[in-house]
């Protein structure tokens, strides 16, 4: 059976005033039905705008999609006019961003805002869609969704808010969810409150689920895969478990290691990756992360690896790397 | 709500006075009206006698303090040139100052909006640079000389429509335009601004990443915010269409508040300038606070905070 | 661990809103900081966590004198410094200082980086000439791990983890005892955020610093921190040595906080049941006072 | 710099605006050195005669015509740019001062102070504009720096009112709340981190500003309350020349475009000046 | 509250009044005014030029001035001068006004009682403040005395327009109007335009026109557009380029006729160096008189003959020649006056008060430049010119002015030039006991005489530059046919539908 979602070789740019900006570079992955991606990288390693690229959300101009393929359901979206795309979003694909804050608006109600993909992709009517909108406030979880209805967006604390997004993503059932972000602006516990409807409902609806995120602690627990992204380009990519217990990628490495575990004492340094994250109007020549990379090789410099498959690990364990990591760690010295 | 109305209406007391006061002491260095009044030839004595009758013998606070008691009454004194109670002069001009005002504020306002639309939705468009080019033109022509650029055309070559007076529905048409080309100039500008603003709002992706169509996209989510500052601007550009089109209702001879009150301050008739401003300043103030409850229609955020 | 208490705050309060002037708008009132009581020791960490709204950061603005508290104590080493006027205040400045959250806010973006490390040493007319203070800044730079030439760079130039060490430059400019560290790492890249970490520690090291630092969440705080004081709506509910709170959380907000952390473990994360809490149902009663549960360690109750 | 210059290439209308407000400063400057005739007097006989170009019948040497005292149009356009420029610049830096120094405070010191500036700008905004000027004007008597002042009068609150929300903003902004924590004085806290800050707003302002009063200057002298005569500034040639509309459209016509372009460059510069300094739509890092 | 709520209610019933429709046909006339008229009672204005004009149609007066500025009768048919200070009117019989009240000489009394009752503050009380006593003799019969011998008092009465007594009691004659002459009120709009139909009750000749409409167009543009555009019949005081244009159009003919405004540079001779005669003289040699008649005002402006009456006055005193245009002389007279004229001299001129009066001003100020002085124009409004002049008595040493006086007589124009006249700013015995002596008879001759030698004292003395006669330029459409006058009147009753 092909994957739901089939991306090929997707590069995107902006112009920018000091120049043009690499946002994702290259970047191939493909996404089973039912299958939970969670995308971990910080802000400029192109994972939420290679999510955003591939509906057709970024602004164009400034943004540009230079190359690539995006098959969703076998049809490549990027060659679908905006008119045919626009039936795909909030349809089969549903959104989730990281602000509730700015991302609802602050001036319709929210069932309003509920109700208006509910009507739009499934020709609902006023009152159905209504009813619609109650059951979904109810299923992520908001308490008396009947009044709160049609309150407006201030009218609710942060994390209901992200509920309200939730429902509006989850809205027309769509075959896959984007959430970006989707838990950042949150407090811990209200996080945790989130993660769990969420899992919850892939359990109740099963829908596609790619989780963008910078927060490794959050994948862990939600998704079936991780990849994560550094400098426009999958750096790592597999099965949450063997990525985490056996991590291929220096970055990956080095992310997991700088996080204070329980084995950290207090007297000890924590793990740090020096530098900083690439200029991506000028990004270095070979492997993006080389430059901060203490086990970089010459060719790592120069040359972009690809992404292969990890002789040892797990099916569908990939990295992009010149060096051997595990190798590389024992000659450093690295338990 | 309560609270909030009177907090408004304290605040609009205190500009109304406010007004009053200023025009008060500006004016009353203005001079002396009886020169003005008295025929040349007129001997100091009967300056004098003139002087008394209008009361502006009296020390100027003490005409202070007793022309705003009157006010509070509603009482702005005699005109010194018209001879009957200041506000009715100023009242029966209100009407043709309303009709102009407002015909410019929907004429400008509609052209602003559909030009400032326009020029949102096409960013860097040739559309975009007309549109645009179009606004600045409007906002760098003197009132005056579009005003009688517009006589000449329509009026002398064309006769299509009378150069001056207020008497017809078509006496309207040449003041109102001159007035609505500022106006929508302003508008366009400001609408462009604020709808690129409200387009790159994470809402606004949001609306997208629904799917919605354009149509409702624009009409609920961006045109609905991006009206709130919009609609300030309107009660800006009303209080200075009110008070202010001096030189369009001279240019057209329309009897207007501005030119009576021009001519009020040439003629130093200090019951007409008062009431006029006072009129202005009053109707202008309720304006705003209209459109101060129309925010609270338009954005339910400042409702809730109320 | 020296025993020294260098900073006390006993029954602090701020309210925000509430009076309603001749033409101000009436607001309902906020406690941010509701009758809070603790002790900074010297040299010492102390945590305090809390999510977004609990008054965490308003403490630590009220300590500074940032804002003015509407009642209660705060104590410096010895000095109080409540009510003092701002010339009084200015002495005490120059041993506390402040690191706040969002490296991009923290630099005033007309001045070079240089510039802004220098300014205190003005203020406080600190070291003599200004070729004396440029190589005080270098010396500066040079401690935060930056490169001294960049002194002369304007904040845009600089990434959000360097503008980091820029603020911590600063702060480290009037040789403060006492550094309150808002949130100081929680919007830098997480690659990072480590850099920063260690690099409070290494100060703390050889310069024998205090800090209070605030965070939302408590993995760092585990590591960084010697004592944790956990904040809920402006009032401390727990307070105590951290191993002592992650080991043996009394307070059901703890727990609740405890719970909520994400593991980068799969394993442990399959595993893992946040526990929910619920304000409304569980807060703590109105009387509620301090009670020791531990060694060093209370909790409201 | 470098960046403020590259980027101000790339944007075409910034670019015609900056270079066409650089000629106008330029002439403006230099206009006694142009050896053009005289902007203040006049050949009686050659009054009203056509630009040079139009037709045969032009006697003299005046390339745009001579205005209803037999003045050279074009040497009172250059000579008026010095007089135009220099009463809008003065203005816009007059009421830019004001308006920037009483944002500042009301929006640092907030409170009673802020009330009273918030109920100044209600007054202001009350009294139409036209009318203060004319009132101020007709009391203080027309000359060169009542001009100024009138105009500065008109303008302060557009800047007092957007530079008091900066400063609402910067004032929460972390870099403030940290120099109040090294103990600067309130005074350098404005002036070094608040000032610099709310510069370019206020410059952004200036521009349409300067706009608006070069409209503003016309306006008065309609009503006769402009430059003094014969000093020439834009808007009173304008003014003056206005009942010649029909009879020689030279008069009005040349002094109306310089004025169209002058406030389309300004436009132009500000417009751009605002998208340059709009942090959204600058890329970080 | 309720007086507002009436007004605004009045205002709106004159909105619902608009209609898309332009009436116009060639009994219909309408006359462009540049201002307002501001009140209907015409004992509280003395502004010819727009109240009085208006006010002349609705009221009548007991003598009126013709367009050849003579006297003719109207309600009087004869006057005549018993002695020095006795005048005898006869009037017209059966005269009323429209609602009945006779129009005889209680009328006429009880006008000239109320316009000098002090209680009232009439506006114009200072025409007749040397009126004594106002006797009816009989219905048709009236004699008044004056104080002292009035020769001026016919002229004045000509402004002097009649209220119905009776009427007047009882309604408020600022707002309300009830007519005695040819034409009376349809339809007021305020500040834009006054509609008068004919009054089927007057006393005269019956009205020409179905409708006569003022309609004030302040912008001189704009009334030429509205002349050329066929909106408006006449209009007045339109710029001497103009004419040609207009007259070209072949809608239209324009031209221009002496006024009664003689236009000046006055001096300020209380303050240096204008204290200094000398001074004064060298600036009249410096002023081309003639090349700014020629020049601005395309020769349709009169030079003015050293005094500032012009032809048409009685006293004109057609012996003076106007100092000649040479600035060698007043170069070298300046050298000679020993004045210090290192300061500046503030030059004030009244905006937009008289025809081309800036261009004037910027003229002479080049001229006197080219001699050497340092002059600084001051644009001023009107009124602030006049308190300078008359309430704060700062008179600049220059300002432009224009004087006219409605009795076309030179005892009034002069008198403003009298010693202790507050209009002066010159004292010069000689001058003011020439004036006495023209003012203590009636009799033409002597009263000549008295002129003549006035008016050489004041060429030699010169308080003033004395510049031209300002043109009085018009402009009527093809539609109807007018007379023009060198005074301000603008009358309906002066013109007729073109055959």
């Amino acid at each position: 059976m092909a994957p739901l979602l089939q991306i090929r070789n997707l590069t995107v740019e902006f112009s920018t005033r000091a120049g043009t900006l690499h946002a994702v570079n290259d970047v191939s992955y493909a996404l089973e039905a039912g299958e939970t991606l969670g995308i971990v990288g910080e802000s400029g390693s192109g994972k939420s705008v290679h999510a955003l690229a591939m509906v057709g959300l970024i602004p164009t101009p400034p943004g540009r999609i230079v190359s690539g393929e995006v098959l969703f359901e076998g049809v490549d979206l990027l060659k679908l006019p905006e008119r045919e795309l626009r039936d795909i979003r909030g349809r089969k694909i549903g959104f989730v961003f990281q602000d509730p804050m700015t991302s609802l608006n602050p001036v319709l109600t929210v069932g309003r805002q509920i109700m208006e993909p509910l009507r739009r992709h499934l020709g609902l009517s006023a009152a159905k869609a209504r009813a619609r909108a109650i059951e979904l406030l109810d299923l992520v979880g908001i308490v008396d969704p009947a009044r709160r209805i049609d309150q407006f967006p201030f009218e609710f604390s942060g994390g209901m808010r992200q509920r309200v997004m939730i429902a509006i993503g989850i809205a027309c059932d769509p075959k896959l969810l984007i959430a970006d972000e989707a838990t950042t602006a949150l407090d811990v516990t209200v996080q945790a409150q989130i993660l769990e409807l969420v899992r919850d409902l892939k359990k109740k609806i099963g829908t596609t689920v790619i989780w963008i995120t910078h927060d490794m602690g959050v994948v862990a627990g939600l998704a079936d895969t991780i990849q994560v992204m550094y400098g426009g380009r999958i750096m790592e990519r597999g099965p949450v478990r063997s990525v985490f217990k056996d991590p291929r990628s220096a970055y990956t490495w080095g992310l997991l290691r700088s996080l204070p575990g329980k084995l950290t004492a207090a007297d000890q340094r924590l793990y740090q990756i020096p530098g900083s994250p690439p200029n991506m109007i000028h990004p270095p020549a070979g492997d993006p992360f080389a430059p901060r990379n203490e086990f970089a090789t010459e060719r790592c410099l120069r040359e972009v690896p690809p992404l292969l498959q990890v002789g040892a690990g797990a099916p569908g364990h990939m990295a992009a790397a010149w060096y051997d990591l595990p190798a590389a760690l024992e000659n450093k010295g690295y338990a | 709500m309560i609270r909030f109305m009177a907090g408004k209406l304290l605040e609009a007391a205190i500009a109304i006075w406010g007004v009053v006061t200023i025009v008060f002491f500006v004016s009353r260095v203005l001079g002396d009206p009886a020169v003005l009044l008295l025929p040349l030839g007129a001997t100091d004595a009967q300056l004098e006698a003139l002087r008394a009758s209008l009361g502006l013998d009296q020390p100027i606070l003490v005409q202070y303090f007793s022309s705003l008691g009157a006010m509070l009454r509603g009482d702005f004194g005699i005109s010194f040139q018209h001879m009957r109670p200041a506000l009715d002069v100023v009242l029966e001009r209100m009407p043709a100052t309303a009709i102009l005002a407002f015909s410019a504020l929907v004429l400008g306002v509609l052209i602003g909006a559909v030009a400032g639309t326009i020029a949102a939705l096409n960013r860097g468009k040739l559309a975009e640079l007309i549109v645009m080019s179009a606004a600045l033109l409007g906002q760098a022509t003197p009132v005056f000389w579009l005003g009688l650029m517009l006589i000449l055309f329509f009026s002398v070559q064309l006769g299509w429509l009378p150069s001056a007076g207020s008497g017809t529905w078509w006496h309207l048409i040449l003041p109102a335009i001159t007035l609505a080309v500022f106006v929508s100039a302003s508008i366009a500008r400001l609408l462009r601004s604020s709808l690129l603003e409200i387009l790159g709002e994470d809402y606004v992706r949001t609306a997208r990443a629904k799917g919605l169509l354009p149509q409702t996209i624009f009409t609920w989510h961006v045109a609905r915010n991006a009206l709130i500052p919009v609609v300030t601007m309107i009660g800006i550009i009303a209080g200075e269409l009110l008070g202010g089109s001096v030189v369009t209702e001279t240019v057209f001879g329309w009897p207007g508040v501005g030119r009576l009150i021009v001519q009020a301050i040439q003629n130093q008739d200090f019951p007409v300038i008062q009431a006029g401003v006072a009129v202005v300043a009053i109707i202008f103030v309720f304006i705003n606070l209209a459109i101060d409850l129309l925010y609270g229609v338009l954005d339910p955020r400042i409702r809730g905070e109320r | 661990m020296s025993a020294t208490t260098l900073l006390k705050v006993s029954d602090l309060q701020k309210t925000f809103g509430g009076k309603g002037g001749l033409l101000g708008r009436g607001r309902p009132e906020v406690r941010a900081v509701d009758h809070v009581s603790f002790e900074v020791r010297q040299g010492e960490t102390l945590g305090l966590v809390g999510e977004s709204g609990s008054g965490k950061s308003t403490t630590g603005r009220v300590l500074l004198q940032l804002e003015h508290p509407t009642g209660g104590e705060i104590e410096f080493e010895g000095n109080r410094l409540t009510g003092l006027s701002k010339s009084a205040l200015k002495p005490f400045r120059r041993k506390m200082q402040i690191i706040f959250q969002d490296p991009y806010a923290s630099l005033n973006p007309r001045m070079t980086v240089g510039d802004f490390v220098e300014e205190p040493m003005i203020v406080h007319r600190l070291v003599g000439g200004r070729a004396e203070r440029r190589a005080r800044v270098a010396e500066l730079f040079d401690l935060v791990g930056l490169d001294p030439s960049f002194a002369r760079r304007y904040p845009h130039e600089f990434s959000g983890g360097q503008r980091q060490r820029i603020n911590i430059a600063r702060a480290l400019a009037l040789e403060p005892s006492f550094i309150v560290a808002d949130e100081p790492i929680t919007a830098l890249d997480v690659s990072i955020q480590a850099q920063i970490v260690n690099l409070f520690q290494d100060l703390q090291e050889r310069l024998g610093l205090t800090y209070l630092f605030i965070a939302h969440d408590l993995s760092m705080i585990r590591y960084l921190c010697h004592r944790v004081a956990v904040m809920l709506r402006g009032k401390i509910v727990e307070i105590g040595p951290t191993e002592a709170i992650f080991a043996n959380p009394q307070h059901a907000y703890t727990r609740a906080l405890l719970s909520a952390i994400p593991v980068p473990d799969p394993d442990v994360e399959s595993q893992r049941h946040a526990i929910a809490f619920d304000y409304e149902t569980q807060k703590s009663p109105d009387g509620a006072e301090m009670r020791p549960v531990g060694p060093d360690h209370y909790v409201l109750a | 710099m470098g960046d403020f210059f590259a980027s101000l290439v790339k944007s075409r209308s910034g670019l015609f605006g900056f270079v066409l407000l650089t000629l106008l400063v330029l002439v403006a400057i230099f206009a006694p050195l142009l050896g053009l005739a005289s902007p203040i007097r006049g050949d009686l006989l050659a009054r009203l005669s056509p630009p040079t170009w139009t037709g045969p019948f032009n006697p003299g040497p005046h390339p745009l015509g001579t205005d209803e005292v037999g003045r050279d149009v074009l040497s009172r356009i250059v000579h008026g740019s010095r007089l135009t420029l220099m009463i809008a610049a003065t203005a816009v830096v007059l009421g830019g001062v004001v308006g920037t120094l009483l944002g500042i405070a009301a929006g640092f010191y907030g409170g009673i102070v802020d009330r009273v500036l918030m109920r100044l700008v209600d007054i202001q905004l009350a009294l139409p504009l036209m009318l203060l000027a004319l009132l101020v004007v007709a009391a203080l008597g027309p000359s060169f720096n009542n001009l100024i002042i009138v105009l500065a009068l008109t303008s302060w609150i557009r800047y007092a009112r957007i530079i008091r929300g900066q400063v609402l903003s910067l004032r929460e902004r972390e870099f403030v709340q940290s120099a109040h924590a090294i103990g600067a004085s309130t005074v350098r806290i404005m002036l070094r981190h608040i000032l610099p800050n709310v510069l370019t707003p206020a410059l952004v302002v200036a521009t349409l500003e300067l706009a608006r009063i070069i409209i503003m200057d016309a306006a008065l002298s309609f009503l006769g309350l402009g430059v003094q005569p014969p000093s020439p500034s834009w808007g009173r040639m304008l003014a003056d020349g206005r009942v010649y509309i029909s009879t020689a459209w030279w008069i009005v016509t040349f002094p109306g475009l310089t004025i169209l372009l002058t406030v389309l460059s300004v436009n132009l510069l500000g417009d751009w000046l605002r998208d340059y300094f709009d942090p959204k739509l600058r890329t970080s890092r | 509250m309720m007086k507002l709520m009436k007004s605004a209610l009045a205002g709106t019933t004159v909105l619902a009044g608009l209609s898309f429709s332009l009436a116009a046909s060639a009994a219909d006339l309408t006359i462009a005014l540049s201002n307002p008229v501001n009140t209907f009672d015409p004992h509280m204005t003395a502004s010819v030029g727009s109240d009085l004009s208006v006010l002349s149609h609705i009221y009548p007066s007991l003598i009126l001035r013709g367009p050849d500025l003579a006297l003719q009768g109207n309600l009087a048919t004869e006057w005549t001068l018993v002695d020095d200070t006795t005048w005898h009117f006869t009037l017209r019989e059966g005269a009323t006004f429209a609602n009945g009240e006779a129009l005889d000489a209680e009328a006429v009394k009880w006008n000239l009682d109320r316009v000098r009752d002090p209680e009232l503050q009439a506006r114009v009380a200072s025409w007749f403040s040397l009126v004594s006593e106002v006797n009816v003799i009989s219905p048709t019969e009236l004699e008044v005395k004056t104080s002292s011998p009035y020769p001026a008092f016919a002229d004045q009465l000509s402004m002097f327009l009649l209220l119905p007594p009776q009427w007047t009691e009882e309604n408020n004659p600022v707002t309300a109007t009830m007519a005695g002459g040819p034409y009376q009120v349809r339809n007021i709009v305020p500040g834009e335009s006054v509609i008068l139909e004919p009054n089927p009750e007057y006393f005269g000749d019956p009205a020409e026109f179905d409708t006569v409409t003022f309609q004030v167009i302040p912008e001189t543009g704009g009334r030429i557009a509205a002349l050329l555009a066929g909106d408006v019949d006449l209009v007045t005081g339109i710029p001497v380029t103009e004419v040609d244009r207009i007259n070209q159009s072949g809608n239209a003919t324009a031209g221009a006729v002496d006024s009664t405004r003689n236009v000046m540079i006055k001096f300020n001779t209380t303050v240096p160096p204008l204290d200094n005669v000398t001074v004064r003289q060298a600036l009249n040699y410096a002023i081309d008189k003639e090349g700014i008649a020629q020049a601005l005002f395309n020769g349709l402006a009169q030079p003015a003959q050293c005094q500032v009456l012009s032809s048409n006055y009685f006293g004109f005193n057609p012996d003076l020649e106007p100092y000649p245009y040479d600035p060698e002389r007043a170069i070298q007279l300046l050298a000679e006056s020993g004045a210090d004229l290192s300061q500046p001299i503030v030059f004030d001129v009244p905006a937009g008060v008289y025809l081309q009066g800036t261009e004037v001003a910027q003229v002479v100020a080049s001229q006197l430049t080219d001699i050497g002085l340092n002059i600084q124009i001051t644009e001023l409004e009107f009124s602030v010119y006049m308190n300078k002049y008359l309430q704060s008595r700062e008179l600049a040493p220059l300002s432009l002015l224009a004087q006219a006086w409605p009795t076309i007589d030179a005892d009034g124009l002069l008198t403003l030039f009298a010693p202790g006249n507050n209009y002066a700013y010159w004292d010069d015995a000689d001058f003011g006991a020439a004036l006495d002596e023209g003012r203590s008879s009636t009799d033409p001759a002597v009263r000549e005489a008295a002129y003549k030698t006035a008016t050489e004292v004041m060429c030699e003395q010169a308080p003033a530059i004395f510049l031209y006669t300002q043109p009085a330029t018009y402009a009527y459409s093809n539609d109807v046919t007018w007379t023009p006058r060198g005074d301000d009147w603008v009358r309906a009753f002066d013109m007729h539908p073109a055959e």
